[in-house]
């Protein structure tokens, strides 16, 4: 049950969730450029950011901003896919203020960089540069087909990332994305 | 704001302060409720779900069920578990000589060498407490049930070599009648102030 | 030459009268910490203090030992001068303040009729400690208790003295022995009866002007880590302590002598009934610390300019009124 | 602090470290005319629960600007969830936060059941009502008892924690420990309820009932407490949303918002309860959702416990769990707030990602705006209405 005013996110891609297999109910994903206008349009229907989660996969790195409303049950999850070796995203910390200590808790853990940000400064990791704790290993990374929810693939026809941009297409990544 | 009901108010507040005094005025006569350590003990023990300790087998009460297959080394989130099992015997192969000797004892070819019967009980099992969360994954993977919850609650020790507990050791211990000491010994000397024991 | 030392000798009941108040001072110092931690103690349904001597008895010296075994430290960036001043000068003014004081009616230390300008005098002496202290320590968090009381301190000076006069109206004189004696042996005769609303403004004055209980913002632990005395330790804070504690039985003995009739009783009057009087105020300030929660600081002055003073002020014309018209 | 020269390249660039004594001190530009102080509240400060610094700029004692600086009780728990099998991580589930730790068993049990879609018998689920409402009344019986100490009464304390302990003891019973509880597992509980447990129950429930009064005479009804913190702390609900507050935080400014009723989960369905809410959005009022809440949440787990039906207490699943690849989230209302776990899978014996949700962290993120000209005194009841366990937050 996708509400109408989904559209005006403008999202590449929006799949209806089931949500007692995967407690959202809707997932978007939102190009880059199109976030603040998403959490502009998801604020002005009352939505309130509940938590920002971001990953790391072969392809980069999946942030996840995770919406809940007061009264309209389910939970809305945006998506939005960043190249590792330009992981930067603009700040929604001015519509959503909330969002101000997830973007820098985000940029602690992954390095993720929040432009336009008015203090992005280490919050929970000490403030000497402490390199993100969670980038996942070369060996340990997995390529974003194997970490996302099956309905999720069949909707948005994400084809399987076979080369990952900076990894050599090493063997269980071709078997995993089979598997 | 009129003069009538900034009375009111005043008489409230003064009010309100007359009856928190009250409220403690009336808890200072009541008796104390607090346990006192030593000389008491809180009686909710025996819930108490301490360190793990090993299980002896029903029949006997000095070998405990475990069977050193190390599934709970494995499932312990911070390793503080750590068995050693019993070296590997070789298998006795078909062609034995005629009489294989067991335990001194000659016994003819006809009748099947029974393999020597190895208890398979680990030769060390100790557990680092001082790593331990309490998770209780050990005692659920055991396939041989044979870990479960102690009742130690005074456990004390100087260094954290003393939190490294032989379970073992303390199997065959209560085993033999002299359990581990989980009851402190209580002083008589001190005076007990007169606590009226409130139906907790 | 021979020294003949006779009681009539005013230096000499001087001196001996110092001697027994630092002694009564320190006696009761111990006390009352043992009071407070037992009273705080069944308040809260526990023991308080039982482990060290018979029921404790013994705790309030092994705190004593403690303190002075400390050492004394001295912060690096505050005032070292100001800084140890502060504990001595919160403490020994306080002494001057027991001269006065009617224990009984022989017991006089000083011949002076204006007993009660000279502990008011001296109470207001504690302030300046707790300024240099506060100042002294460097600390900012120290800075602010003393800010806070400085202010405190003048806010509460004002409604003291005015109930304190309403006092000295109908009894005619300064003297605290005159005030005791113009009240009589029985309950109904003593001015806390006859002038109960200057009793109750004394007593919450009193209660503020020792920084006790729900108005002792000055080292209000949770706001300002320990206001003034956050640097002290060992002897330093353990001054602070006895003052605090001598400042409180010296409220007590004045709202005794003054309200309470003194060392005058129903039955035999004497001594016992003044320190009966004393130790039951001073149990209701102890009660008080154990019940309520702090003030916050405006409140707390505007308590003091907005609704003491003036009810302080009608009290006494009420009082001059009454005295005149009463003949 | 890590070793400097073992950090890579520091992005931030390097700050005259020592005038300001660190970097934060040194970014909160202190103001030209020296007209203002600034002071460290914490970490070792004794009414903020945990180890949490807000750097104020006080202008006398009026709070000019003020920012929370956390990380001093940061674990990386999720760092930790990514290197355990799933089963291995249930124990850190309780030191996140050690006043609730059952709601935060069954937010990450949950997320894992709703992976995995294993199902969980009847009785677990009755059990896991009854223990987790138990737990949200400790809580918040600590939180008063804390909340009266920050502004200066020493003995309710000892009344919360005299009922606390009663608590502790029933939860003892059928969880094995006192505080940091792991008795949740996947597809139902580790342990049944023990034949005394109910009857116990009953008795406490009577107990709290009859000492609640007291509670209200000696504190609720009490004016000073009164002028501390009514019209402190106003926290309308358009900064609520903006922040992301949930909770008691937010329900005492009029929004009923409860994850049990918002998105129900486990048999909360079952049971009448009621929303407790107030409109002042002050810190009386979140006092005053708070103590309804227990009121509440014992009438919950009698209604619980008067249908607590027999049978298993664990479903049958694997022994080792292995998700299916993909994510699920799950919510819990936590005694703070909304507490949400997400786990992501790939299949593997260890979660690829974990996420934990902490309610704290939204609830404080709207201090600085709440502590604005507000007194030091004020800022310190403010933070004591706001409920934080910094561990939760910091993670």
């Amino acid at each position: 049950m996708i509400p109408a005013w989904i559209s005006q996110i403008g999202a590449d891609c929006v799949v209806p969730l089931d949500h007692a297999r995967t407690g959202q109910t809707a997932s978007l994903l939102v190009d880059r450029d199109k976030i603040e206008n998403a959490c502009q349009v998801l604020w002005d229907q009352g939505y309130h950011i509940e938590s920002l989660a971001a990953c790391d996969v072969l392809e980069g790195f999946v942030v996840r901003y995770h919406f809940a409303h007061w009264t309209e049950p389910g939970r809305l999850t945006l998506r939005v896919s960043v190249p590792r070796d330009d992981a930067r995203i603009p700040t929604v910390s001015r519509i959503l203020p909330g969002a101000d200590w997830h973007e820098r808790e985000c940029h602690d853990f992954h390095g993720v960089v929040f432009t336009g940000h008015p203090n992005l400064h280490a919050l929970l990791l000490p403030d000497d540069g402490t390199p993100p704790p969670l980038l996942k290993s070369n060996k340990a990374r997995k390529s974003r087909t194997d970490v996302l929810p099956l309905e999720y693939l069949v909707d948005c026809g994400l084809p399987p990332e076979t080369q990952a941009s900076d990894k050599p297409a090493s063997g269980d990544a071709g078997a995993q994305a089979k598997g | 704001m009129s003069v009538s009901n900034s009375f009111k108010d005043a008489w409230n507040y003064a009010k309100s302060l007359l009856i928190g005094l009250g409220v403690t005025g009336k808890n200072f006569v009541k008796p104390t409720i607090t346990v006192i350590y030593p000389w008491q003990q809180v009686d909710n023990l025996s819930t108490y779900r301490g360190h793990v300790e090993l299980i002896p087998k029903d029949d006997d009460p000095f070998t405990p069920r475990c069977v050193a297959c190390g599934a709970c080394a494995d499932a312990c989130p911070s390793r503080c578990l750590s068995v050693v099992a019993p070296p590997k015997t070789p298998k006795p192969k078909a062609d034995a000589p005629a009489a294989a000797l067991v335990e001194g004892r000659v016994i003819p070819k006809t009748e099947k060498a029974a393999a020597p019967e190895k208890s398979r009980a680990p030769v060390q099992f100790f557990l680092d407490y001082s790593l331990c969360s309490l998770c209780g994954q050990c005692e659920r993977v055991c396939p041989a049930k044979s870990l479960r919850f102690s009742n130690n609650v005074y456990l004390i020790g100087h260094s954290r070599e003393d939190f490294r507990i032989d379970l073992l050791a303390r199997m065959r211990s209560q085993a033999d009648g002299k359990s581990a000491p989980s009851r402190p010994r209580t002083p008589e000397s001190a005076p007990v102030p007169e606590t009226e024991k409130e139906p907790a | 030459m021979s020294m003949t030392i006779s009681l009539a000798d005013p230096l000499v009941r001087l001196v001996l009268a110092l001697v027994g108040i630092f002694a009564f001072v320190a006696l009761n110092g111990l006390v009352l910490v043992y009071v407070e931690r037992k009273v705080a103690g069944f308040c809260q349904r526990r023991p308080g203090p039982l482990h060290v001597g018979p029921q404790g008895l013994l705790q309030p010296l092994v705190d004593a030992l403690k303190l002075v075994g400390k050492q004394l430290l001295t912060p690096a960036k505050g005032d070292r001068i100001l800084f140890w001043a502060a504990p001595l000068l919160a403490f020994l003014p306080v002494a001057l303040c027991f001269l006065p004081l009617p224990f009984d009616a022989s017991l006089k230390a000083i011949e002076i009729n204006l007993g009660l300008v000279l502990i008011l005098a001296f109470s207001g002496v504690n302030v300046i400690a707790l300024c240099l202290a506060g100042w002294g320590s460097g600390n900012k968090w120290g800075i602010l208790g003393a800010a806070r009381a400085v202010a405190q301190s003048v806010a509460y000076e004002v409604p003291l003295l005015l109930s304190v006069l309403a006092v000295a109206f109908m009894s005619g004189s300064l003297d605290l022995f005159v005030i005791t004696e113009s009240q009589g042996a029985w309950p109904w005769q003593w001015y806390a009866m006859k002038n109960p609303l200057a009793f109750l403004i004394f007593i919450i004055c009193a209660v503020a002007e020792t920084n006790r209980a729900p108005f002792d913002l000055p080292e209000a632990e949770s706001e300002l880590t320990a206001g003034f005395h956050t640097e002290y330790s060992g002897m330093g804070f353990g001054l602070f302590f006895l003052a605090e504690y001598a400042n409180m039985i010296v409220v007590s003995g004045v709202a005794a002598a003054l309200f309470l009739g003194g060392y005058q009783g129903p039955v035999a009057s004497g001594i016992w009934w003044f320190l009966a009087k004393l130790y039951a105020v001073l149990l209701l300030i102890i009660w008080l610390r154990w019940t309520y929660p702090r003030v916050r600081f405006d409140q707390l002055l505007n308590l003091s300019w907005k609704r003491l003073t003036p009810v302080a002020l009608l009290v006494l014309a009420g009082t001059a009124v009454a005295v005149r018209l009463g003949g | 602090m890590r070793d400097q020269t073992a950090a890579a390249a520091a992005p931030t660039p390097p700050v005259d470290m020592s005038f300001w004594g660190d970097s934060y001190a040194a970014r909160f530009e202190p103001d030209p005319s020296g007209e203002r102080m600034i002071v460290n509240m914490g970490p070792q400060h004794p009414s903020t629960h945990g180890v949490l610094r807000v750097l104020l700029e006080l202008d006398g004692e009026y709070i000019v600007r003020a920012e929370p600086v956390l990380g001093y009780i940061h674990r990386m728990h999720e760092w930790m969830a990514e290197n355990r099998t799933y089963a291995q991580f249930i124990p850190n589930m309780g030191r996140v936060d050690y006043l609730h730790a059952l709601a935060w068993n069954w937010a990450y049990v949950g997320a894992v059941e709703r992976l995995t879609g294993m199902e969980v018998p009847e009785r677990a689920e009755y059990i896991r009502v009854i223990t987790c409402e138990l737990n949200r009344i400790s809580s918040h019986l600590l939180w008063w008892g804390a909340y009266l100490l920050d502004l200066g009464a020493f003995t309710p304390i000892m009344y919360a924690f005299d009922d606390r302990e009663r608590i502790l003891d029933i939860l003892q019973m059928v969880t094995g420990s006192r505080l940091t509880y792991s008795s949740f597992t996947f597809g139902g509980v580790s342990m049944d309820l023990p034949p005394q447990f109910i009857p116990k129950t009953r008795e406490f429930i009577a107990t709290l009932r009859s000492r609640l009064p007291m509670y209200k005479d000696l504190v609720t009804d009490n004016g000073i407490l009164r002028g501390r913190c009514e019209g402190i702390g106003i926290l309308d609900l358009d900064t609520a949303r903006r922040y992301g507050a949930t909770g008691p935080c937010l329900r005492g400014s009029g929004q009923a918002y409860d994850v049990r009723r918002a998105e129900p989960y486990s048999i909360y369905d079952r049971f009448e309860y009621r929303i407790p809410t107030e409109s002042a959005c002050d810190a009386m009022a979140r006092y005053y959702v708070r103590l309804s809440e227990i009121d509440e949440s014992l009438s919950i787990v009698e209604q619980a416990m008067d249908s607590i039906p027999e049978g298993p207490i664990q479903g049958k699943g694997p022994r080792k769990i292995r998700p299916p690849k993909g994510e699920a989230c799950f919510a819990v209302e936590g005694a703070r707030g909304k507490i949400m776990v997400m786990v992501q899978s790939d299949g593997g014996p260890m979660p690829y990602r974990v996420k934990l949700r902490a309610p704290g962290f939204s609830n404080l993120s709207l201090f600085a705006e709440l502590a604005q000209g507000t007194l030091v005194s004020d800022a310190v009841s403010i933070l004591g209405s706001l409920d934080l366990v910094i561990p939760e937050i910091d993670r």
